[in-house]
């Protein structure tokens, strides 16, 4: 294997990495926002890091072009829809589970539209 | 490699149908339903199918979710628990599908080469396109010449559809009692008052409907084509529909246009064939449009598939208005 | 491993989801949810015959290079009628859901047994 | 290289699992939103590599349409989520009223 194929062989196992921890945090953690930042870290990073290991095994050619769109769409919506997700959570009155309050109790004021 | 894939896929698809049967709210097995959207077409690329999988996912992930959202905001939420008794159906769903499983095992292995599918006429099709057609995509091949009569066939049965959802719901509905009031419409607005979403989504939507066009244009030489491109560039208008308001985007898209281009998408499919017997050919024999019979092909699948794309688009943003437009307050 | 080793694990499915789906139709009063359920039967089919389509050692049938004696393609025949089919069927199922809008705004209700009492009253 | 590829699929088709099993426990509906949402972009990523894996890079477009696409299908969810919770208010405040 070249140094290139190394290198991307490296990032498509962070990458996968990045994606397991995420899905085992939206299993395991505790409230929707948290379970929310877990998932954003598959979508972010692990995205990422796997269209990264993509690019570098496609090499120059018209494939890695259309990767790198996808990367930037993938990149470009992915926050959005979180935001959106969290935004919409928010407004419904979750509420964000806090460690010195206990679980569901209190939690910051949401402003209702 | 693609057994383990197949395997998850497959197995995604039995869960997420079993999710959405079982689920009692409604919205929650739309939800659902998309999810088995999405495997289902994962699947068809595993399989090799990239046209079936492009379709699916412009489709399935997103035309049918927004069509089922705004059915359900329209009708309820919540499936009530009343069910018929059970046992007769049941009964009846397990020997089929004993009589099914029992039926797999005279089928050909997955892949198997000797398959009887893969003996009759498939064999003709690919080798004779690169000689009669001379495009790489032997799908769009296929689809608009070599079975162009069946395709026309289901471009009308699209047309007929739309019209119908229009005529059965040109009566303007009831008011609900429980949903006056000042403002309601100002406040029922769905996610127009997300800044971020609607800049996000304005960059989303040129980019989307140029995309539609490269699949239509360029759906002779990589997956793609009429049917694909036209719920992509729907797919863009109900987009924009979510994010701005489905008044504007009837005002942007108007339904008696889009009546108007639906049936002018088909008219230039028939058109087309007719053309081909005033030439001298037979209908939809697209040999005679050119001095050069594989130019003439390769004219009248363009001509068709753009045909296909116009009906289909038209057809879909023209459902997507009526229900989105249609507010019982 | 060859996709043979996948062997008849597809077939199996689509018998399930089929099931499944047809078990929506029939058990189900909602009408959304049949459509749904209509849908997931739809799926199955489209599954069934892509499974056809798929051999082995093939590749989807887009040449990129023109194709040389003994290349192996996937079949594209139950590839094209599928493509068809889907979009019918979303074009019917809008229809359906159209029809289930105009019942809902008729009726109050789209559960079969809350408008069989309502024509019994009526 | 091959089984690299398979193994970050691998990856991707683990996480989906999680969060399907995430989207079936809920508790709250945007738990769904959610496991969709994240069961979509993963989607996205395992058309990716199973393009690369086939060595068809002309595959690649379908991916792309998914990008796109799977952000409509969370938006339509959104509004539906919005307006639901929007007329729920009003509602519950005309019953007010009415009392």
């Amino acid at each position: 294997m070249s140094l290139l194929e190394w290198v991307a062989a490296l990032f498509l196992v962070c990458g996968g990495f990045f994606v397991l921890v995420g899905g085992v945090g939206m299993l395991r953690m505790p409230d929707l926002y948290t379970r929310m930042h877990a998932a954003s870290v598959t979508e972010t990073m692990g995205t990422l890091l796997i269209m990264t290991g993509l690019i570098l095994i496609a090499g120059w050619t018209l494939a890695s072009v259309k990767l790198f769109a996808i990367l930037l769409f993938l990149l470009f919506t992915g926050p959005v829809a979180s935001y959106a997700v969290a935004n919409t959570a928010l407004i419904a009155g979750i509420k964000p589970q806090l460690a010195e309050d206990g679980p569901q109790i209190g939690g910051p004021e949401v402003p209702r539209p | 490699m693609i057994t383990v894939l197949g395997l998850f896929t497959l197995t995604f698809l039995v869960i997420a149908a079993l999710a959405t049967v079982q689920s009692r709210n409604l919205f929650v097995a739309s939800m659902w339903f998309c999810i088995f959207s999405l495997m289902m077409a994962a699947n068809f690329l595993i399989l090799d199918a990239a046209d079936v999988a492009l379709t699916e996912a412009a489709v399935g992930a997103g035309v049918s979710t927004v069509l089922f959202m705004g059915a359900l905001s329209l009708t309820a939420e919540h499936e009530h628990v009343r069910e018929r008794s059970g046992w007769l159906p049941a009964l009846v769903l397990g020997l089929l599908f004993a009589v099914l499983f029992a039926a797999s095992f005279e089928q050909p292995r997955l892949g198997d080469p000797l398959a009887p599918v893969h003996q009759h006429v498939a064999p003709f099709y690919l080798s004779e396109t690169p000689r009669l057609i001379d495009i790489p995509n032997v799908v769009t091949a296929i689809l608009a010449s070599f079975r162009g009569y069946d395709t026309l066939g289901e471009v009308l049965v699209v047309f007929t559809a739309g019209i119908g959802v229009l005529s059965v719901l040109s009566f303007s509905p009831k008011k609900n009692q429980q949903l006056s009031g000042e403002g309601v419409a100002e406040r029922v607005r769905g996610v127009q008052h997300h800044a971020i979403l609607r800049v996000a989504g304005k960059l989303i939507i040129p980019l989307l409907m140029l995309f539609a066009l490269v699949v239509q244009f360029h759906g002779e030489y990589s997956p793609g084509g009429g049917f694909s491109a036209g719920a992509l560039f729907a797919a863009a208008v109900m987009l924009y529909g979510i994010l701005e308001g489905a008044d504007r985007s009837a005002k942007a898209m108007p339904q008696d246009w889009m009546l108007r281009l639906a049936a002018l998408g088909a008219m230039l499919y028939i058109g087309v064939g007719i053309v081909c017997m005033m030439l001298g050919g037979n209908f939809l024999d697209y040999s005679v449009l050119s001095s050069k019979p594989v130019a003439g092909q390769q004219l009248g699948i363009l001509l068709v598939e753009f045909g296909v794309g116009l009906t289909v688009s038209t057809v879909l943003i023209m459902i997507f208005n009526a229900i989105a437009n249609r507010s019982t307050y | 491993m060859s996709i043979n080793s996948l062997g008849l694990y597809n077939y199996w499915i689509y018998g399930f989801v089929l099931v499944i789906g047809l078990y929506a139709v029939l058990v189900k009063g909602n009408y959304v949810k049949r459509m749904i359920g209509l849908s997931i039967f739809q799926g199955a089919a489209f599954l069934l015959y892509i499974t056809m389509d798929k051999i082995e050692g093939g590749t989807g049938p887009i040449f990129v290079t023109p194709p040389q004696p003994g290349d192996l393609f996937a079949n594209p025949l139950p590839q094209v009628l599928i493509l068809t089919a889907i979009v019918v069927g979303i074009a019917v199922t809008a229809l359906g859901l159209a029809i289930t809008i105009r019942i809902k705004e008729e009726y109050g209700t789209i559960e079969e047994s809350e408008i069989r009492e309502v024509d019994r009253q009526a | 290289m091959n089984s690299l590829l398979l193994g970050a699929g691998l990856a991707i088709l683990v996480t989906m699992a999680l969060a399907m099993i995430r989207g079936l426990k809920g508790p709250e509906i945007y738990d769904r939103v959610l496991a969709a949402n994240v069961v979509g972009t993963k989607t996205v990523l395992l058309l990716a590599v199973v393009s690369l894996l086939y060595g068809r890079p002309d595959f690649l477009d379908l991916a792309l349409a998914y990008a796109l696409i799977n952000f409509i299908g969370i938006l339509a969810i959104l509004q539906f989520v919005q307006n639901r919770e929007a007329r729920r208010q009003i509602e519950r405040a005309n019953q007010k009223g009415t009392r």
